[in-house]
């Protein structure tokens, strides 16, 4: 992946959480506070606003996480930020990278994602998406292959009870909504999956 | 959706300067940041208190910045939590020497981005503890999840640990007090109506004429179950049961209670609650000293009612009488 | 119509009870009367203060009991009037020796109930007097007709004729400042919603999604006019300088103001109106020195607000500016 | 009119002001409080309860007054209240009075109202019921008409913009509304007239 690619997933993941802002308020507003797709358009709008090519992929993949850190707010802003400024630290000072090294990032931020958040698969959270996504693309699945069924690990989530977050305060009430952040976080791989396959 | 304001992005940025314009005599606004703190910093070498989270729950925090209580109040997004660069700003106005206490309620974004701005902090050698608020009996407790959420309560945490900070304990004395309070304090609250984040412009539910929502968060969100409207008394007398048996107040026991209004509530009514709470107190033989209503932790413009219940025993009840100075909680006026 | 009431026609009577009960350091209910007085006397030979008026605008006027303000607050049903044997009492608890101070809203109900407890007071031989608050400027005022109403300005009047009858001045001193302060006070407010008289069951008016009532009075009355929902600053500042041409504001002065929510407004949007109160004070070169924001005079569950501007001299600063202990108004905390 | 008839009286207005409740709370919401209704209706449900012949007309009278005046509030508690407190000064410590004492005591009454609530004919108040009733009444009219005739007053009060009252804040929106205490006012009339003509 060059780092133009990179600028390119985030202005790509950028239009997606626009297009689809209002349906993840109120994914947010049936099972949460209903701010998750304002929170996220919100910091993805500085994002691209000042993600330029820096020559340095480290570099950008933590402006990046830092700027979600202080423009997201929440749940997620934690979760998102702190996790690409982890990945940050196992990608090369350089412009490129190679497929390795994308999957030690990727690995890296769903680590920290989880020592922050405390969530495993079945707690209908972005990680219900996250890790199989990740175990699949490890395991040699094509990108385009993986963000098809990232969709379908967040439509999963619907008929869960949340355990973590804050639909677990609805209790069996969360039951029969699908979760904001999985869908979220599956819009990201269907970004991905596009600058990659192009 | 009908609002006092101006562009709908603009709400918090000009809600923390009017907060500042309206009091400064008690906060001023840290330029470029959400964070209000005291127009006259606390004493040097002592404890400083932060606490925030969304805004939409206005006068917390911003309005118990001030002596007796808090040092810095830090404001995310509507219902949304502060970011961590925005908490360890409010951390470093806090600082006086001798470190500072988080008071944070039990949401995971507010836990996490309080948690992120600790290490920050820590990074800079600023010496920070933390508590969770979690007083919301309606929610089930469980290890496996994320646990009550932190509600009205909190405001008792921020009046007594703010008393003893004031009087130069240590971090951990403040700390260790502070989770007194959170050990003994009980809420749930209840919605009439929705509210509407001034950025989604809808209602986050929709009641009918003879419902009402139960054991709701100060978030707009749906409460555990919908049930149908009751009188005054019996709502109040069931919240007050789950309460005193989540505390296990078998016995005639020493309180203070909250009532609280979640914004669109008159007083008129919170008075009909505050008189039930004051007999079931009197029927239960419990010994009642301080009655606080009034709006202490609101959801925007949202009809409703929290009732929150805190045992007391001599040192909690002496720095729960201490004065205080601060926009919206003012006690221990001295006259003749 | 939600509301947390039990029986409709036991709200005034309850919601009385509960503020007794919240307040027991500050108020006590006069048995068998809606009178709320202080808990502690006054000292004797001081000048007694009596405000009050329909119930539906609290913490109006039962909150403003205590040190420093009024002596005693007389609660009619919702909306209306208390009558005159209930004024009486409240003359009576607040009888001292050096005679007693009505201050009336300027409502042909209030004035002739006031009017007529005055004259059976005289008869017991206590001495009265009484001002007439009438600082909305959204009616126009003539001799031919009942003249302007009496809406939040009414609790500067409070505060300002509370301070100095603390210092025990002469019945006709307190009354000239009275005075002084409504020739100095002007307000005007306006509604976003309507409000619902427990009684009654249905909304006094009904607005469309983009309308508001401007120029209302505390009573779920309608306004002077119908408008199109405005942003909050140009909302704020078209009512300014309304209020600033009625008070003659030619050249620079010296200000208080006051943004009083109507009930059902959250802080976060009085924040946003206090804002522009003090961006507007600032372009006009006025010097304002003190904002009160908050819920001072309401109408039940009404979303809107009120604007209020005192022009003040030396003598009403510094009395404004006295400590005073009561429910819903305390200042002059003394602390390190 | 014997005291039997003066109870009677009562009971009747009682019964109309009931009837009407809600349509006079909502003249009054539309031009005042909303309250005009509620207020009346709880005050004569007071006297109504505590009316009982005394032997004495003009104690009757002070009592209903007295009563009126500690039950109703607003303005037309006062109003009514004092008049009715007038009135009875002039009227007998007797179980029965003649035509001229009933003409006196109203028109104590309304001079009672006059200098309380200083409104004059035209001002779209129950003195525009009030004034020309009583006039009519002096004048010969049998009480029917003037029932009658009050009623068509209170009609008259529609096109009025208000000069004293609440309504009066209204400036001109209070035209177009008849006045709740002119109705009230005719209903009163209404109950003179069955009680004397049964
Ligand atoms: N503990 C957690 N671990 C992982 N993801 C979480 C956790 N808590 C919440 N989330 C995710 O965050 C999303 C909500 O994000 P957002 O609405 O922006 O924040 P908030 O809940 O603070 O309002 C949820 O849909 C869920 O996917
Ligand atoms: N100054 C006045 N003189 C005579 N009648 C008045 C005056 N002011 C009001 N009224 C009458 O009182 C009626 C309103 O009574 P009510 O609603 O009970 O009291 P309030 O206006 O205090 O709510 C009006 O419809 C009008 O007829
Ligand atoms: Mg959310
Ligand atoms: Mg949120
Ligand atoms: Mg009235
Ligand atoms: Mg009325």
């Amino acid at each position: 992946m060059t780092e133009s690619d990179f600028v390119a997933l985030w202005r790509a993941f950028y239009d997606k959480v626009t297009a689809k802002r209002d349906e993840l308020n109120q994914l947010d507003a049936a099972i949460g506070d209903g701010d998750h797709g304002t929170n996220l358009a919100r910091g993805l709008g500085r994002v691209v606003e000042e993600l330029k090519p820096s020559g340095s992929l480290r570099a950008s993949c933590r402006m990046v996480g830092m700027r979600l850190l202080s423009t997201v707010g929440g749940a997620s802003g934690a979760l998102w930020g702190s996790a690409l400024v982890s990945a940050s630290t196992v990608l090369p000072d350089e412009a490129q990278m190679n497929h390795e090294t994308a999957l030690a990032a990727l690995s890296r931020g769903i680590d920290q994602m989880r020592a922050r958040g405390k969530a495993e698969v079945g707690d209908k959270t972005m990680m219900d998406v996250w890790i199989p996504a990740v175990t699949a693309l490890e395991s040699g699945a094509p990108v385009g292959d993986v963000a098809a069924q990232a969709m379908s690990s967040a439509e999963a989530t619907r008929p869960l009870q949340a355990r973590r977050g804050r639909a677990a305060y609805l209790g069996s009430r969360s039951i029969g909504h699908v979760d904001p952040g999985s869908l979220s976080t599956a819009l990201w791989w269907e970004a991905l999956a596009e600058v990659v396959d192009s | 959706m009908k609002k006092v304001v101006n562009r709908v992005e603009d709400v918090v940025d000009e809600a923390l300067d009017g907060m500042a314009l309206a009091f400064p005599a008690y906060v001023r606004r840290i330029p470029n940041t959400n964070v209000l703190a005291r127009a006259v910093p606390k004493k040097g070498g002592r404890v400083g208190l932060v606490s925030g989270g969304g805004s939409g729950h206005e006068p917390a925090h911003g309005g118990y910045v001030g002596y007796g209580m808090l040092d810095a109040a830090v404001a995310g997004e509507v219902f949304t939590s502060p970011t961590p660069d925005q908490v360890l700003e409010g951390i470093r106005a806090a600082n006086h020497g001798a470190g500072v206490l988080l008071i944070v309620k039990n949401y995971t974004g507010d836990v996490m981005n309080f948690d992120i701005a600790r290490e920050l902090a820590e990074a800079e050698g600023i010496e920070v503890a933390s508590v969770t608020v979690d007083d919301d009996v309606a929610v089930q407790d469980s290890l496996y999840t994320t646990g009550r959420r932190g509600i009205a309560g909190t405001i008792y945490v921020h009046k007594i640990a703010g008393a003893l900070a004031e009087r130069g304990a240590s971090l951990a004395e403040v700390k260790a007090v502070a989770e007194s309070v959170i050990s003994r304090v009980r809420s749930m609250g209840f919605a009439l109506t929705p509210c509407t984040v001034p950025a989604n412009g809808t209602p986050t539910f929709t009641l009918e004429e003879n419902e009402l929502e139960m054991g709701i968060g100060i978030h707009g969100e749906p409460g555990i179950q919908r049930e149908s409207v009751r009188q005054a008394d019996e709502l109040a007398e069931s919240m007050l049961d789950r309460l005193s048996s989540d505390l296990d107040l078998n016995s005639p026991a020493r309180l203070a209670a909250m009532i609280n209004g979640m914004g669109g509530t008159p007083m008129l009514e919170l008075a009909i609650l505050a008189r039930k709470v004051a007999h079931w107190s009197q029927d239960k033989g419990h010994d009642l000293r301080r009655i606080w209503m009034g709006e202490y932790m609101t959801s925007l413009e949202m009809q409703g009612a929290s009732l929150t219940l805190l045992s007391l025993d001599d040192r909690l009840q002496e720095l729960l009488d201490a004065p205080s100075d601060t926009p919206a909680l003012r006690q221990g006026v001295a006259h003749d």
